[in-house]
């Protein structure tokens, strides 16, 4: 890997009454695709809004840092997030149909954010918009500018907001469940998209998802996040072609479409026997309640993240 | 994708759909109003006898005989939507003269006062909604939410009693009524840069309530607003939580304050006939309640009428404001 | 009012929604605050015995001048306090019987013209577009002028003016309820629609009425004052609205005259308009917890 | 003939107990020229000539502009105004005016007879009360210019007196062209032009009314003043603010709430006047029963409400003693007609209640006779009405106070005929023929007219005595008919006399002659100045 574009390091998030994330730590290098995928509720949408200093108002970070091209952006004051935000970290939002501005022209929601970061003319950075909307591949780039939201297919908006996040050449692109609400065919048109970009521009991609499917075939690298906690981190190839996890390998084996490493269709993460855990509630392993293996042990004693290869990291103790 | 609603013709053809369909609530009101009128015991001879303190019975009925009150209802009804088809509101049997004549007499105040209260109750009351929203839960919040409930529950007539008391009885920085210096004063520029003070009480007065109901709806849709995706969205594109209040929030915001506003405007008249009887402002609401006493019911035919347009064209701004704020609202 | 119906429609949610609503300190208050006012209506002939009108005492004391009359007297000698008690009751009984009449129309309207639709909507909007539009305090100077000015012509005439807002709340929620599962189900079991309408669709379109009817109680007495003030009040009965408007010539004298009845208006708004904020608050849980 | 001519009189003479503060008329400094006064009236007036309304407003502004043919003094004496010399013939039925020569309307054309004979035939037919007053005028011929002779019917001794410019106003025939069928169309009544030391300027809707300075005026070099302003404020503290502000210089009628009395007399820079009512604003409240109903057509019932009643209180409580006590049927304030010796039923609870006993009321176990529902207009009536409830409880009788606004009370008092009794002030005008016949004549009991005889009241005894007062011409066989009158109506109780109101007059001290005769703020203000120009 080389180095690292987001360096997260023992990430604490914490609520008045609960800590969704805890001791999260993983890394996205450049032109890299990172995927978190975890079920509803594993924190990590809170993780990508941790990244963005967007967290909730009663939200904070309570340990950990969260490094970002050489400087801690836990420890930045507001004014310098904002330069970070929309500059050199660009994000999308699962719902394209709400994440525009109803009342504002598409052009004008781009160039809001071109000319807050690199300033200029509000007709220089109609051009930039436009040439953004080619670059999206959206049609008649020039005429769409004028456009309303809500004119656009969901498809369209998804792609006016990736031209919205890489307006300003971000290093990061933070993809929340980019896809979710949009259909199956358009969802890999977005998806190429983005993975396009990453390529052209040389973007690292931190996508957020619970589906599976995308995460087999848009994935670099794979965080699996349970309650808040990181399950296992490995290589896409190798996760889906031996999770070690018991939490990794009951998502990939209970899922009925489980065919192959890299057979998986894209669809929502699979049932597994049981409910999640309150994070915050227990001592021991978070899924140990729901785990066909655990030992004894487990429910009182935590396990850490370790090594079983050079880019395999696993927190079971029972894994190979 | 035609943005039709950017097109010319949006504005007459707006206007012409609302005047359609405001068409029938007119004849409505019309027909309501008038014959609703007529239930009110006393005619305008009763009025006008009383008024003089003597009559005799063959003055009476040449009165009504003059006041074309001895024909039939429907005679009377007929001739006066024949008038009303010409644009003609009949005279006022109180004052002797032609209605339309009162009423352009007494529109321009009660215009100014409506305008004015309307205007410092839309203005304060977004800037107090906006204050509550931005510190939600917080002290800020909670002082100028009770504040906010003290004006939504307080008497306008009473509040303006109380002003007086205060500002012009006791201190006596502001004049204790009408809407200008008595006499010749009250002409020509010296009128008009005197007139704010005259305004001042009553237009808070009037405009409290409303300042009130503003203020709620702006804290409870800006909060509303500032939950939503699109808000996130400006977030990330590091605008500052000041931009995107402005910029984004309040717009959309705004919405539901300028529908309630349009339909204000008509409650705003009704208020207006408390109001300016306490200030004695000479204006439509205290013309009305004087025209109900004296039984001249063309002058208050003609103020329902007039109110009613009122409101429809308050309607009519409303949409073309709403058209303005939220491009997704086009003609169907 | 309607507190029982609804409560029992609502069971599951009521509970939650009362201890909500009881957890609200503004809504608490505003409890307190009617409970005074009520206490004072109902025992109105104990705490002040005799016709309030009655000439007591030399006019215008003024409020501690006499501890007889801690309120004291207005320009007939009548005591002021004992017109504050009983005043109570005409503005809580018009806030009431005002609102009930609105329901029974606003109800009764919007729940027809919801539930079929078509032109029967058609025919009941543009009336309740024709109420609308002319300004209602006139049209309510009007009704009382009509008929002469005693309790229940007032509480009528408020009630006649103010139903359509809760004509269009009931029509929408009708609108929302007629295509649910239930109703269906209701009409696939051959129930009689009016036995649909208010055995089935009228509990769950209850919520927002309740809040609503809490907010006109409100209106209704403001609009009872603002008429009293005029001067378009029962002369028999003391009325706090009557208090202030005979008491605005006397503005620069006895301010208090004026100042006392105000006040009382005032916190009587206030409670009924707390307790629809807590109503609110406890029946719509996604608005409270935005804060 | 009797020739009445001008004659000299002390002003003060007669008058003086009356006056509160004694306002600075006839002092002997020289009148200032120039100035503006702004005067306050509680209503907008319907028209600005008094030729078709007897509104309040209206017969303050009208003299200003439209003269009359005389005006008065306090006690009703009178004294050339547009007529030099007048006669009435021995037999009362012929009345001759010698017109003041040189008067011209502000058009610029003379004042004839002509004039004169248009307005009092029109008077006859479109005032509201010239229908009675000039009842028994058959025609005016007009031999000359300056000359109009008054041919009546029958004799009519108060006529003379009906000759003022608030009551028969001289307006210009011109003016009336094209609506002679209907005067009150005319566009004169809106912006008037007369004879007047006054010109009208502006009517400002809702607002104020401008009069200036008429420099042609006969009687040169009246006017003083330079304008004259009018304003409509129709609420009773605004107006005392106004006048202690030195905003409004003059108001009139009682312009100011009671309580604020106090104050004003204390402040020196406003002066108070309480003459000036004796003309027509001489209010005069009373009890007014429906002798149709069942319990007031009993004698006995009447004088017992009667017997509850101390006026002292009333004039107390409600008038803050402004007003003096009037227990029959004519006020006081007509000074010539009213008879001090009318007898009086006295406060005596014990009297009121075996007269009920006597009556058929008894009391029941609770002391409760009977239910009845008294009908007063909102206002000083609304509170006499609560008076009658509060002093009638105690004999057993709950009175029900009904309010309802003018119209619809006097529909309901009038042509309805549905109400037991009532609380109601009216003017009694300037002779009991006029302004108190009204009430008692049982030719008058005519429902669907406002102002009638509400008590459908029928003695023939009093009949007789109001109609042989209405053509006597021998004053004292008159004033025997009339104190007669007011003996029969105290016993008869069908109305209680109660308060003759004193009406008061407030103006900046700097005014000077604003009120110098019976017509008060009615009179022409061709003598009014201001100290200090």
């Amino acid at each position: 890997m080389n180095a690292p574009v987001l360096d997260i390091e023992g990430l604490d998030i914490a609520f008045p009454m609960a800590r969704p994330v805890q001791n999260l730590s993983f890394q996205v290098g450049a032109g890299e695709t990172l995927a978190v995928v975890g079920e509803s509720g594993s924190g990590k949408s809170l993780t990508a809004l941790a990244v963005m200093g967007l967290l909730p108002p009663r939200a904070r970070i309570a340990a950990g840092s969260i490094r970002f091209g050489g400087r801690d952006l836990t420890g930045l004051k507001p004014r310098e997030m904002q330069d970070i935000r929309g500059g050199e970290i660009g994000m999308i939002f699962q719902e394209p149909m709400t994440s525009l501005n109803p009342v504002m022209t598409i052009g004008r929601q781009i160039t809001e954010v071109i000319r807050q970061h690199d300033g200029g003319t509000e007709e220089a950075a109609r051009g930039r918009a436009a040439e953004l909307l080619d670059l999206v591949r959206i049609p008649d780039p020039v005429a769409k500018l004028d456009a309303w939201p809500h004119e656009l297919s969901g498809g369209m908006r998804q792609r006016v907001m990736i031209a919205m996040a890489v307006a300003c050449r971000p290093s990061l692109l933070i993809a929340d469940e980019p896809t979710t609400a949009l259909d199956v065919t358009i969802q890999a048109q977005v998806l190429d998209l983005i993975d396009g970009l990453r390529r052209d521009l040389g973007i690292a991609v931190l996508l957020i998802t619970h589906d599976l499917g995308l995460v087999a075939q848009w994935a670099d690298r794979v965080v699996v996040m349970y309650a808040g906690r990181p399950m296992e981190i490995a290589g896409a190839e190798a996760l889906f072609a031996r999770p070690r996890h018991p939490y990794s390998q009951g998502l990939i084996s209970a899922s009925p479409r489980a065919q192959g490493d890299r057979g998986f269709r894209d669809g929502p993460l699979p049932e597994i026997p049981g409910n999640v855990g309150s994070a915050a509630s227990l001592v021991g392993c978070s899924f140990a309640p729901r785990c066909p293996v655990a030992l004894p042990d487990c429910a009182t004693r935590r396990p850490a993240l370790r090594q079983l290869g050079a880019a395999h990291a696993v927190a079971c103790p029972v894994a190979k | 994708m035609a943005k039709t609603h950017h097109g010319a013709g949006r504005v007459p053809r707006l206007l012409a759909r609302l005047l359609l369909r405001a068409l029938p609530t007119v004849v409505g009101v019309v027909v309501l109003i008038y014959f609703f009128l007529r239930l009110v015991p006393g005619d305008a001879a009763d009025a006008i006898a009383a008024d003089a303190g003597a009559a005799t019975s063959a003055g009476m009925e040449a009165l009504r005989a003059r006041l074309g009150l001895d024909q039939s209802l429907i005679t009377q009804f007929g001739q006066y939507v024949w008038g009303l088809l010409h644009l003609d509101l009949g005279q006022s049997v109180r004052y002797n003269a032609p209605v339309i004549d009162l009423i352009w007499q007494r529109l321009p105040d009660t215009v100014l006062l409506m305008v004015t209260a309307m205007t410092i109750a839309v203005a304060l009351g977004i800037v107090m909604g906006m204050t509550m929203a931005r510190f939600a839960g917080r002290l800020p919040d909670r002082l100028l939410s009770v504040l906010a409930l003290v004006f939504y529950s307080v008497p306008g007539f009473w509040i303006g009693l109380m002003l007086i008391v205060v500002f012009s009885v006791q201190l006596g920085w502001l004049p204790s009524g009408g809407s200008g210096p008595i006499g010749r004063a009250g002409q020509g520029w010296a009128g008009v840069l005197v007139k704010p003070r005259y305004l001042l009480l009553p237009s808070v007065s009037l405009g409290l309530f409303y300042l009130s109901i503003y203020a709620r709806l702006t804290r409870a849709s800006m909060l509303e607003q500032a939950g939503q995706d699109y808000v996130r969205t400006a977030l990330a594109k590091g605008l500052s939580p000041r931009k995107v209040m402005f910029r984004h929030v309040l717009r959309n915001a705004l919405l539901p304050v300028t529908t309630m506003v349009g339909m204000h405007v008509g409650a705003m008249l009704g208020g207006a006939v408390v109001v300016e009887t306490v200030y004695n402002w000479p204006g439509l609401g205290k013309l009305s309640f004087e025209a109900i006493l004296s039984r001249d019911f063309n002058v208050l035919m003609a103020i329902l009428l007039l109110s009613s347009f009122l409101v429809i064209a308050a309607n009519v701004m409303v949409d073309l404001v709403h058209g303005w704020l939220d491009p997704r609202i086009q003609e169907t | 009012m309607t507190d029982m119906t609804t409560t029992t429609a609502m069971a599951p949610a009521g509970s939650r929604a009362l201890r909500l609503f009881l957890r609200n300190p503004n809504a608490v208050a505003g409890m307190l605050i009617l409970a005074t006012v009520l206490f004072a209506a109902i025992f109105a002939d104990l705490l002040a015995p005799g016709d309030p009108l009655t000439m007591v005492a030399q006019p215008f004391l003024w409020p501690g001048q006499n501890p007889a009359y801690p309120l004291g007297t207005d320009m007939m000698g009548r005591d002021v306090l004992a017109g504050i008690i009983h005043g109570s009751r005409v503005s809580l009984a018009v806030g009431l019987a005002a609102t009930a009449t609105s329901l029974l129309i606003g109800t009764l309207v919007g729940a027809i013209t919801g539930y079929y639709g078509g032109w029967i909507d058609r025919v009941g909007m543009n009336l309740v577009e024709i109420v609308q539009t002319p300004p209602n305090f006139l049209l309510l100077v009007v009704i009382v002028a009509i008929w002469q000015p005693n309790l229940p012509t007032v509480a009528i005439g408020i009630g006649a003016v103010s139903w359509p807002t809760l004509a269009r709340l009931v029509r929408g929620e009708f609108r929302a309820i007629r295509g649910k599962e239930f109703v269906t189900a209701a009409h696939s079991l051959g129930f009689s629609d009016a036995r649909i309408i208010f055995r089935e669709v009228l509990p769950n379109a209850l919520p927002p009425v309740v809040v609503t009817s809490s907010v006109l109680v409100a209106t209704a007495i403001l609009m009872e004052s603002a008429l009293s003030f005029l001067g378009l009040s029962d002369p028999n009965r003391v009325s706090w609205g009557s208090m202030i408007g005979e008491g605005r010539e006397m503005l620069r004298t006895a301010w208090y005259l004026a100042a006392v009845p105000g006040l009382c208006i005032f916190s009587t708004v206030l409670a009924f308009n707390l307790i629809g904020d807590g109503l609110n608050d406890a029946m719509n849980p996604r608005l409270a917890g935005r804060e | 003939m009797t020739k009445i001519s001008r004659r000299t009189f002390n002003l003060l003479a007669g008058t003086s107990a009356l006056a509160m503060t004694l306002p600075h008329i006839a002092k002997a400094e020289e009148p200032v020229v120039g100035g503006s006064v702004t005067m306050a009236v509680a209503d907008e007036p319907p028209s600005l000539v008094s030729l078709t309304t007897t509104s309040a407003s209206t017969v303050i502004l009208s003299p200003k502009i439209t003269e009359g043919l005389l005006t008065f003094d306090f006690d009703l004496t009178p004294k050339p105004e547009l007529a030099t010399e007048w006669e009435v013939s021995e037999d009362g039925l012929t009345y001759t005016f010698k017109l003041r020569e040189g008067v011209k309307f502000h058009d610029g054309t003379p004042l004839t007879s002509a004039d004169v004979a248009f307005s009092l035939m029109n008077l006859k037919k479109v005032h509201p009360r010239g229908q009675s007053t000039f009842q028994s005028l058959e025609k005016v011929d007009t031999p000359d210019d300056l000359t109009a002779v008054l041919t009546l019917s029958q004799p009519a001794p108060y006529l003379l007196t009906a000759f003022s410019a608030a009551e028969a106003p001289i307006v210009p025939r011109h003016a009336y062209e094209g609506f002679e069928d209907n005067p009150v169309a005319s566009p004169n009544g809106n912006a008037p032009i007369g004879t007047g030391p006054f010109r009208f300027v502006e009517w400002a809707r809702g607002s104020y009314i401008l009069m200036e300075r008429n420099p042609d005026y006969w009687d040169a070099p009246k006017p003083y003043v330079d304008e004259l302003i009018t304003q409509f404020v129709g609420d009773a503290s605004v107006r005392s603010i106004g006048l202690e502000s030195g905003e409004i210089d003059l108001a009139g009628w009682s312009p100011v709430p009671l309580t604020d009395m106090e104050r004003i007399k204390a402040d020196p820079n406003l002066q108070v006047e309480t003459r000036g009512n004796e003309y027509q604003n001489n209010g005069f409240y009373r009890i007014e029963f429906n002798l149709e109903n069942e319990y007031f057509k009993d004698v006995r019932v009447r004088q017992a409400f009667a017997h509850m009643i101390q006026p002292q209180q009333i004039l107390d409580i409600v008038f803050m003693g402004y007003g003096d006590l009037a227990r029959g049927p004519v006020t006081p304030s007509l000074k010539k007609i009213y008879d001090p010796e009318t007898p009086v039923l006295e406060h005596d609870p014990d009297r009121a209640a075996a007269l009920l006993d006597e009556a058929g009321y008894p009391a029941d176990a609770d002391g409760k006779r009977f239910d009845v529902t008294i009908d007063a207009r909102p206002g000083v009536a609304s509170q006499i009405a609560q008076y009658m409830r509060n002093v009638l409880a105690p004999l057993g009788v709950a009175v029900t106070v009904r309010n309802e606004d003018q119209s619809a009370y006097v529909r309901r008092v009038y042509t309805d005929r549905d109400f037991a009794f009532n609380a109601q002030g009216s003017s009694q005008l300037f002779d009991p023929t006029v302004g108190t016949q009204r009430f008692y004549w049982s030719q008058n009991f005519r429902p669907g007219v406002p102002y009638s005889n509400a008590a459908a009241y029928q003695n023939p005894e009093v009949d007789a005595l109001l109609e042989a007062a209405a053509v006597e011409n021998d004053p004292a066989k008159r004033k025997e008919q009339l104190d007669a009158f007011q003996h029969v109506i105290a016993n008869d109780v069908p109305a209680i006399g109660l308060i003759a109101t004193h009406q008061i007059t407030i103006a900046n001290v700097n005014l000077v002659n604003f009120c110098t005769g019976a017509l008060g703020i009615s009179g022409n203000f061709a003598d009014l100045y201001l100290k200090d120009g």
